[in-house]
C-alpha cells in the first residue's frame, strides 16, 4: 500500500485512526469533573502535539539516522515562522503559500548553515549548528527588527497589503484560512458528558503532519534512509565504499530543516505572530529533548517526546493551588496541606520540575526513551515478565546502535 | 489505499461542514452563546497569565496574589480591599453580576509563543471570558492581539512600551499601567529641578523595542527641558556583565546616565555602574548621576545598596496614604504578611475595574464591556482621579517619581515618593507620534 | 588608548569567568566524555552558597519594638542578627559584612560534595550512554536543581555585595600618567581577576605537578590503558567530578558581587561556556583557558561604540561569530586534541 | 605494465621520511603482499594507494588513471576496495543491509537521492547481495545486527561487502591480525576460494608469513621506508637481506 510494507501500512493506519480520534481521546474526563483539569483535547494544544510531532520527526531524520546533533534547529523553526508571517502580510491568508514559503526559505537557510557545519562533526557540528541559531536569535530581537518585529513578534496589521485577498473588511484582522475554510472554524459536540471540540486547524495540522509522517516513513525505509544510518554507523566503511557521505547528510540536513521550516509555517498558520523566543537555544534543546525522550531513531518516538512535554508544559502549569485544593478537600486538614504542599511543587509554578525528574527517570530507567517503555509494556502483557532479548525485538522500526565511529583525518 | 483515502475525505467534509456553518469564522462557536465564552450557570471565569518561570517569576507569584485577592474580595470574601474606596458601587461582593468568580492560571514564561499558547488554553478549555495579567511589554502585545482575535477582554499587567496603547492598541485591549511616555513626562522635570537644565545625559538600553521606545520617551522629555543627550548605546537582553557598556561613559563628558533596563538587566547594570565608582565622579563641576526611569521594587531588591538615592519612576508604592492604597495594602499585607507591588497593585485594579464594567454594562459581552471602560473616570484605587481613555484604551492617572530610600527601615521600605505627578501633566494626545501607527479596531465579541 | 585599555580590564574580567567555567567543564568533558548540562546550575549553585551563607549570617532573632510601626500599623518587629548578638555588633557586622569571601571557604566542602553525589548517584551510569542521553539527564538534573533554588531563593536577583573594604576602585590612569578618573577599576574586578589567575595555577599545578594529576591526565589520553595498568581511575574521576565543581563553585561566589545572583544565571551561562569549551579544544584545558580569555576580550572590544556603529548589533554576535570562525579554520579548536568528542 | 603503478612515491611526516622512493608494480590477477617489520611503511603505502595520504612525491596509477588527490570514495569508484585490519563495517545495521549499501554504491555512484524508492523493491541488488552472502556462508545471518556477530564473521562480511563490488583490486590490511589459528585458516581458505572463482587481483599487507605464504603470487619486502626486495615466494624464504630486516625488528624488540 503507497509503496509500505503490511507492517508499515498498518502502523500508519493506527497513526492515521488515533490522530483522527486525538479530540476524542484527549477529553477522558467528564467536564465538571475533579479530574477534567487533566483534558488536553482543546484545539490549541492538538495543533501544538501536531506540529512540534512534525518538528520531532524531522529533527530525528537528521538526528536519529545520521547521528548528527544539531543544537541549532529551532532557527529553522524560526525562520519558516517569518517567512508565513510575511507570506500572509503581502501576499494572502490562504495557509497554502505560507506554508510553501516556510518550507522553501527554511530549506535555504538549512542547505547554507548546514554546508558550513557539516564540515565538522561530533560536538563541533553542534556548537556550530548553536552558534548559528543563537546568531539569528540575537538579531532577530534586535537590529532585524524592522523584519521581525522583536521582542513583540511578528503580526498581522489591518494595512498590510495582502494582494490576493484585496481590502480588509470592517475593522477586525483577517483569520488564515484554506481557501476560505477557517483555520480557527470549529465544530463543537456534547456528549457523554463532555465537549469534544472538532477543530478545522487541528485536522489541517494532523493531515499534514499525517503526510510528513507517512514521508518519514518511506525515507526510513529507502535506500536512502539506509545511508544515512550508514552515515551514523560508520563513515570510514562509507568512504571506502566509495559513498560520499556529505551530501547525504547535507541532504539529510535540509531535508529536516524544511520539516522544521514546515512546523514554523504551520505554526504561524494556526496563529500567525512568529516570536523571536521561537529560535532560542532552548528552543533548539526542546526538540532535541522530546527526540530522545520519545526514543531517538524511533518513528513513533519523537512524536510521543512532543505530545508529552507539550502536555506537561500546558497541562501541569494550569494546576494551581485552589485546583489541588478542589482535589482534596476531602483530607482532613493537616494532611491535605501536605498533600497539597507537594503537589504544589510539581504543578503550576513548579511544572519545570515535572519535567527535569521526568527527564531524569526516562533516561535512567528506559535508554531507548517512552517508546521503549511502551514496548516493554505489550511485550509484558504479550508473554508476561520474561527477559527478553536484545535482538528478537519484532518492531520494524530501527533500533539505535550503541555507539558510532568517524572516519579518521 | 482506499481507507486512507476515504478517512482524509471524512475529515475535509467534517471541516467543510463545520466552516459552512458559520457566518463569520471565529475561534470558538458555540451555537447557543452570544460571543465567545458567555458564562452559563452561576460561575464566570477569568484567566491569570502570568509568568511562572522566567526571570519575572517573582513579580508574576506577586500578581498571583493580587489575583487571589481581588477574586476574594469579588465573592464578598475577606475585608473587601479597594472596593470599599472605589468610586463606583455597583460591585456588591457577590461575584460579578451574582456569577461566583472563577479563576485559572497559566505561565506566560515571559515568551510571546508561551503566553498565547496559555492564553489560548484559558479561552479554549476553561472558557475563560477574561484574561489578564504579564510582566513584559513584548507578552501583553502579544496576548492583547490574541484576545482582540478570540474576542475576549485583555485586561493588561505590568507593561510599559507605548507600544501597547501605541501602534499596538487593541480594542479589546486596556491598560492601568502607566507607559515610557508618562515616566519621561513626569521624570524630567524632577531631574531637571535636582539636577540642573544644562546636564549632558548617557543612554544605556536594553536592545528591544521596550528599551527603545523608553529611550526615546525619556530622551524627548528630557532634551525639551535644556538636556544634552551625549550617546544612546544598545545593550544586548540579559547581557549579564554591563561593565563594557559602563567603562565608556568614564570617558565622555556624560554627567548623567539613564540605564533603560528592567528586571535583571536593571539590577546588574544599576550594580555595576556604582561599582565603577561613578556616583563618586565629578563631571563638569557637577555630580554626576545615575536615573532609571522605570523603578520596580521587587527588582530593586537585587541592586540592594546601590538604589539609594536614585531617581526613578514608579506606578504605585505601598507606602501611599490615601484611603485606596491603605485599604489595598492593609488586606494584601494582612494575607500574605508583606506588602504588595506596583504589578500587584496593577493586577488588583485591573480586575475590579473589569467587574465594575461588566457590573455597570449589564453584561460580558466584550463590546459591552468596551464600551463602559471606555471614557470611564474613577477614584479609589489608589493613583487618585483617573481617567480610561476611549481613544487608546490608556489609563490617565497621576504618576510617583521615587527615589532609592537612604535609611530604609525594613527590607520592603526601599522607595520613597519624592513627587507625585498630576495626571494633567502626563497626559499627551492620542495621536502623540510616539503612539502613532495603529488604530483600536472595532470590538470584537467572538 | 584609555578606552582600549579599558576594554582589555573588561575582557580579562569577563575571560576570568569564562575561563573558570569553561575550566571546570573541560575537566569532565575532557576526563569522563561526559556533556554535563548541569554545570552552569553547579556554578549557579556556586553563587548561591555565598546567598546562603550571608543569609546565615543574618539569621535574626526579633524583638518587638513598640516605638517603630510596619507597613501595616502593628509595632515593628526589628531583627537582631544572632552573629551581632553572639560576638558583639562590630565583629558581628563585620562578619556579616565579609560572607562573600568566607563564602570560599563555606563553598568548597559543599561543591566538593555536590560533584561526588552528582558523580556517585547518577552521572556515573552514563559514562556508556550516548552524549544525547547524557544531555538529557544533565538537563533534566539542571532543571530540578534550578527549581529547588527557586524554591528558597525566589526568581529575583538577590544582592550579595562584596565587603567593604573592597569598595571602590582602583585609579590606573593616575599610575600610568594619564589623567586622574579616566582609567579606573573596581578593586573587587581586580581581585576577581587575580583570584581566577589563582585557581586557574593551583588547577594546573596540581595536575602537572602530582602522582594524581599525572594519571588523570594520562586518563585523558587513553582511559582503557591506565585501567589496565590496574589504578582505580573510576575513583580519581569521581575526585576530579568534585574538583570541577568545586572551581565552578568558587568562581560562582566570587562572581555574586558582579552579578546578583538568581536561579537561571546557570543557563544563561551555560551555552556561553560550552561554546568557550569547543572553541578552546575538547579536552584541552590551556585551550578552555585560552578561549576564555580570548571570548571575553572581543566581547568587550565588540561593544565600543566606534564599532558597535560600524557594524550595528555586533556585541550580541560577536561570540558566534568568533566561535564559527574558529571552528571552521581550526577543525578542534584552538587546542583540541584528535578524536575527542568528534563522534 | 601493471594494474597498480606506484613510482617514485615518497611521504614525511615532519622530520620522519615514513617512505621513500617506493616502486611498486601490481600485475593484474595476480596476489601480491606486502611485508616488512613494524614501522617500516606499510599501513603508511596503504593509505597513500587508498586516499587516506596523499604523498609528497611520485605518483600512483592504477589501471592507467592517476590516484593522486582523489577522495577515498572517487578512488573505490575507480575499482579499489580495502578490507581493514580491524572489520570496518556498519556495526548498527543488519548483515543485509550491510551488504546492500555496497551494492548502491556500485550501481548509482557517490551520491544518489533514492529517499523514496523502496530498497524492498530492489530485488535484484538484493539477489546479487545474497548471491555473495552465500558464497562467504553467511546467508543463514542475513537480519543479524552485524556488530553483535564473532570477529571471524565480521571479517567474512566485510569482505564480502567488498567484493559484491567487484573490485578490480581487492586491498587487505593484515586481514587475520588478532585472529585465532583456526580462524586465520578460514580466513586463507576463504580467500583462496575467492582468487579461484574469480578474475581479481590481490594486494596483502601481513604480518603472518604463514598467511603471505599460503597466498601469494609475488612479495614486496618493505624496510625503512623502502621496498627491499621483490621476489616470488620462494625467493624470499632464503633471502638474507630479508632476514636481516626481520632481525633488526627482533633486536629493536
Amino acid at each position: 500500500m503507497f509503496g509500505l510494507n503490511k507492517k508499515d501500512s498498518s502502523f500508519l493506519l493506527i497513526v492515521i485512526a488515533l490522530t483522527i480520534a486525538t479530540p476524542i481521546l484527549l477529553q477522558p474526563f467528564a467536564e465538571g469533573s475533579e479530574l477534567a483539569q487533566f483534558n488536553g483535547g482543546y484545539p490549541d494544544l492538538m495543533q501544538k502535539i501536531a506540529i512540534f510531532g512534525i518538528f520531532a520527526v524531522g529533527f530525528n531524520i537528521l538526528f536519529g539516522l545520521t547521528g548528527y546533533l544539531s543544537f541549532g534547529h529551532a532557527a529553522f523553526l524560526g525562520i519558516g515562522s517569518y517567512a508565513a508571517v510575511w507570506m500572509m502580510k503581502l501576499l494572502t491568508m490562504n495557509v497554502i503559500p505560507a506554508i510553501l514559503l516556510a518550507m522553501l526559505v527554511s530549506g535555504l537557510f538549512a542547505a547554507a548553515i548546514g554546508y558550513v557545519s557539516l564540515r565538522r562533526s561530533g560536538i563541533y557540528f553542534s556548537i556550530l549548528t548553536l552558534a548559528f541559531a543563537q546568531m539569528s536569535y540575537k538579531m532577530a530581537y534586535s537590529v532585524l527588527t524592522p523584519l521581525t518585529n522583536g521582542e513583540t513578534g511578528l503580526q498581522l496589521a489591518l494595512d498590510d497589503p495582502r494582494i490576493l485577498d484585496g481590502a480588509v473588511e470592517g475593522s477586525s484582522l483577517p483569520v488564515t484560512n484554506i481557501f476560505g475554510l477557517a483555520m480557527n472554524s470549529s465544530y463543537k459536540l456534547e456528549a457523554l458528558g463532555r465537549v469534544f471540540t472538532f477543530n478545522v486547524g487541528y485536522y489541517f495540522c494532523a493531515f499534514i503532519a499525517i503526510l510528513a509522517f507517512y514521508v518519514a516513513i518511506r525515507l526510513f525505509r529507502s535506500p536512502f534512509g539506509m545511508m544515512l544510518r550508514a552515515v551514523k554507523s560508520n563513515q570510514q566503511r562509507m568512504t571506502y565504499t566509495g559513498l560520499d557521505p556529505k551530501p547525504y547528510t547535507l541532504a539529510a540536513f535540509v531535508i529536516s530543516g524544511m520539516y522544521a521550516g514546515l512546523a514554523g509555517g504551520l505554526l504561524a498558520a494556526m496563529d500567525p505572530l512568529a516570536g523571536a523566543d521561537r529560535m532560542l537555544w532552548t528552543a533548539s534543546g526542546e526538540v532535541v529533548i522530546m527526540t530522545i525522550l520519545g526514543g531517538a531513531g524511533t518513528l513513533m518516538g519523537p512524536v510521543l517526546g512532543a505530545g508529552v512535554i507539550k502536555y506537561l508544559e500546558n497541562i501541569f502549569s494550569k494546576i494551581n493551588e485552589s485546583v489541588l485544593h478542589g482535589w482534596f478537600h476531602w483530607l482532613p486538614d493537616g494532611v491535605e496541606d501536605v498533600v497539597i504542599w507537594i503537589f504544589a511543587r510539581f504543578t503550576g509554578e513548579g511544572w519545570h520540575l515535572t519535567l527535569g525528574v521526568t527527564f531524569m527517570l526516562v533516561v535512567t530507567f528506559l535508554p531507548g526513551g517512552l517508546i521503549e517503555g511502551l514496548r516493554r509494556l505489550s511485550k509484558r502483557i504479550k508473554h508476561g515478565s520474561q527477559k527478553r532479548d536484545k535482538y528478537d525485538d519484532p518492531d520494524p522500526e530501527h533500533r539505535p546502535g550503541p555507539g558510532k565511529r568517524v572516519a579518521g583525518e | 489505499m482506499s481507507k486512507t483515502d476515504l478517512t482524509r475525505r471524512t475529515v475535509l467534509r467534517t471541516g467543510a461542514v463545520a466552516g459552512a456553518g458559520l457566518a463569520l469564522p471565529t475561534i470558538f462557536t458555540s451555537g447557543a452563546r452570544a460571543f465567545t465564552n458567555e458564562p452559563m450557570g452561576g460561575t464566570v471565569t477569568l484567566g491569570f497569565n502570568v509568568p511562572q518561570s522566567g526571570a519575572y517569576a517573582d513579580e508574576g507569584a506577586d500578581e498571583l496574589r493580587a489575583y487571589q485577592l481581588a477574586v476574594e474580595h469579588l465573592n464578598g470574601e475577606g475585608d473587601g480591599g479597594m472596593l470599599n474606596t472605589f468610586s463606583s458601587k455597583v460591585l456588591e461582593g457577590n461575584g460579578i453580576m451574582g456569577h461566583k468568580v472563577e479563576y485559572v492560571t497559566g505561565d506566560t514564561q515571559t515568551k510571546s509563543d508561551a503566553a498565547r499558547a496559555s492564553a489560548k488554553s484559558m479561552i479554549e478549555k476553561d472558557g475563560a471570558v477574561m484574561i489578564t495579567g504579564g510582566s513584559s511589554s513584548g507578552v501583553a502585545i502579544a496576548v492583547q492581539g490574541l484576545c482582540q482575535e478570540a474576542g475576549v477582554i485583555f485586561m493588561s499587567g505590568l507593561t510599559h512600551s507605548n507600544d501597547t496603547t501605541g501602534k499596538d492598541k487593541k480594542a479589546n485591549g486596556f491598560r492601568h499601567f502607566f507607559n515610557a511616555y508618562m515616566s519621561g513626562a513626569a521624570l524630567a522635570p524632577v531631574l531637571a529641578a535636582r539636577y540642573g537644565a544644562d546636564r549632558k545625559a548617557y543612554h544605556l538600553t536594553a536592545d528591544y523595542t521596550w528599551g527603545w521606545t523608553q529611550e526615546e520617551s525619556i530622551a524627548a522629555a528630557t532634551e525639551a527641558l535644556g538636556w544634552e543627550t551625549v550617546n544612546k548605546v544598545r545593550t544586548p537582553l540579559g547581557a549579564g556583565d554591563f561593565s563594557s557598556y559602563i567603562t565608556p561613559v568614564l570617558q565622555t563628558d556624560a554627567d548623567v546616565l539613564i540605564l533603560n533596563h528592567y528586571g535583571g538587566d536593571m539590577v546588574n547594570s544599576l550594580t555595576n555602574a556604582v561599582q565603577f565608582g561613578l556616583r563618586e565622579k565629578m563631571v563638569n563641576g557637577k555630580n554626576f548621576e545615575i536615573v532609571v526611569p522605570l523603578f520596580s521594587r521587587l527588582m530593586a531588591r537585587g541592586a540592594g545598596e546601590n538604589i539609594k538615592g536614585i531617581l526613578g519612576s514608579t506606578n504605585w508604592h505601598w507606602s501611599l496614604t490615601d484611603e485606596g492604597s491603605q485599604a489595598f495594602v492593609k488586606s494584601f499585607g494582612t494575607k500574605y504578611g508583606f506588602p504588595p507591588s506596583q504589578a500587584a497593585h496593577t493586577c488588583y485594579v485591573q480586575t475590579l475595574l473589569y467587574a465594575d464594567a461588566v457590573a455597570r454594562a449589564g453584561s460580558f459581552n466584550p463590546c459591552a464591556v468596551v464600551e463602559a471602560l471606555e471614557g470611564f473616570e474613577f477614584d479609589g484605587l489608589g493613583n487618585g482621579p483617573t481617567l480610561y481613555r476611549a481613544e487608546d484604551h490608556q489609563c490617565f492617572k497621576d504618576v510617583l517619581v521615587v527615589r532609592g530610600k537612604e535609611n530604609p527601615t525594613s527590607e520592603f521600605d526601599l522607595l520613597e515618593v519624592v513627587e507625585v505627578t498630576p495626571a494633567s501633566q502626563v497626559t499627551y494626545a492620542p495621536d502623540h507620534p510616539m503612539f502613532a501607527g495603529g488604530a483600536l479596531g472595532a470590538c470584537n465579541a467572538g | 588608548m584609555e578606552t582600549i585599555l579599558l576594554q582589555l580590564l573588561n575582557g580579562l574580567d569577563k575571560g576570568s569567568a569564562y575561563a573558570l567555567i569553561a575550566l571546570g567543564l573541560t575537566l569532565i568533558f575532557g576526563t569522563l566524555g561526559v556533556v554535563n548540562f548541569a554545570h552552569g546550575a553547579i556554578f549557579m549553585i556556586g553563587a548561591f552558597c555565598a546567598v546562603t551563607l550571608s543569609k546565615l549570617l543574618n539569621l535574626s532573632f526579633e524583638t518587638i519594638d513598640p516605638e517603630k510601626l510596619d507597613f501595616l500599623g502593628n509595632p515593628a518587629k526589628v531583627k537582631t542578627p544572632y552573629v551581632e548578638a553572639w560576638f558583639g555588633p562590630e565583629f558581628g557586622h563585620a562578619l556579616i559584612d565579609w560572607s562573600v569571601p568566607l563564602a570560599i571557604l563555606f563553598s568548597i566542602p559543599i561543591m566538593i560534595a555536590v560533584g561526588f553525589a552528582m558523580e556517585r548517584g547518577l552521572i556515573k551510569h552514563f559514562y556508556k550512554r550516548p552524549h544525547a542521553d547524557q544531555i538529557l539527564v544533565t538537563f533534566g538534573l539542571a532543571i530540578v536543581l534550578q527549581e529547588i533554588i527557586k524554591y528558597f531563593y525566589g526568581a529575583n536577583p538577590i544582592s550579595t555585595p562584596a565587603p567593604d573594604a573592597f569598595k571602590g576602585s582602583f585609579d590606573f590612569g593616575a599610575m600610568l600618567g594619564f589623567d586622574p578618573n579616566m582609567i579606573i577599576y573596581p578593586y573587587w574586578r581586580l581581585i576577581y581577576f587575580g583570584f581566577a589567575a589563582v585557581v586557574i595555577g593551583a588547577v594546573f599545578s596540581f595536575l602537572q605537578f602530582t602522582t594524581f594529576g599525572m594519571v588523570v591526565r594520562a586518563g585523558m589520553a587513553d582511559r582503557e590503558t591506565v585501567g589496565l595498568l590496574g589504578i582505580n581511575i573510576d575513583r580519581r574521576f569521581t575526585i576530579m567530578f568534585g574538583l570541577a565543581s568545586a572551581v565552578a563553585g568558587v568562581a560562582g561566589v566570587m562572581y555574586a558581587p558582579i552579578l546578583s545572583p538568581n536561579y537561571h544565571m546557570g543557563m544563561d551561562f551555560l551555552v556561553l561556556c560550552f561554546v568557550v569549551v569547543v572553541v578552546g579544544g575538547m579536552g584541552s584545558l590551556p585551550g578552555a583557558v585560552a578561549a576564555g580569555f580570548l571570548l571575553g576580550i572581543l566581547e568587550s572590544f565588540s561593544s565600543m561604540n566606534a564599532v558597535k556603529s560600524v557594524l550595528p548589533g555586533i556585541d550580541q554576535i560577536i561570540i558566534y561569530v568568533v566561535a564559527i570562525v574558529i571552528l571552521l579554520t581550526r577543525p578542534r579548536g584552538l587546542m583540541g586534541k584528535k578524536g575527542v568528542m568528534e563522534d | 605494465m601493471g594494474i597498480l603503478e606506484v613510482k617514485g612515491v615518497g611521504k614525511r611526516f615532519g622530520g620522519l621520511q615514513a617512505l621513500g622512493d617506493v616502486n611498486l608494480s601490481i600485475e593484474e590477477n595476480t596476489v601480491h603482499a606486502i611485508i616488512g617489520p613494524n614501522g617500516a611503511g606499510k599501513s603508511t603505502l596503504l593509505n597513500c594507494l587508498v586516499g587516506k595520504l596523499i604523498p609528497d612525491e611520485g605518483s600512483v596509477t592504477f589501471a592507467g588513471t592517476s590516484v593522486l588527490g582523489r577522495k577515498p570514495h572517487e578512488i573505490n569508484q575507480l575499482g579499489i576496495s580495502r578490507v581493514f585490519q580491524t572489520p570496518e563495517i556498519f556495526g548498527d545495521l543488519t548483515v543485509m543491509e550491510n551488504m546492500m549499501i555496497p551494492c548502491f554504491a556500485k550501481r548509482d555512484g557517490a551520491f544518489r537521492m533514492h529517499a523514496i524508492e523502496s530498497i524492498e523493491e530492489e530485488a535484484e541488488l538484493i539477489a546479487k547481495a545474497e548471491a555473495m552472502l552465500a558464497d562467504v556462508g553467511m546467508l543463514e545471518k542475513r537480519e543479524m545486527i552485524a556488530s553483535s556477530m564473532s570477529r571471524g564473521d565480521k571479517r567474512r562480511l566485510e569482505i564480502a561487502m567488498c567484493l559484491v563490488q567487484e573490485p578490480k583490486l581487492l586491498l587487505l590490511d593484515e586481514p587475520t591480525a588478532g585472529m585465532a589459528r583456526a580462524d586465520t585458516n578460514n580466513t586463507i581458505a576463504l580467500l583462496k576460494e575467492i582468487k579461484e572463482k574469480r578474475d581479481i587481483t590481490i594486494a596483502i599487507i601481513e604480518h603472518d608469513m604463514h598467511v603471505v605464504f599460503s597466498l601469494a603470487d609475488r612479495i614486496t619486502v618493505l624496510a625503512q621506508g623502502t621496498p627491499l626486495v621483490e621476489d616470488t615466494p620462494d625467493n624470499i624464504k632464503g633471502n638474507p637481506k630479508v632476514k636481516e630486516a626481520y632481525l633488526g625488528e627482533t633486536q629493536q624488540v
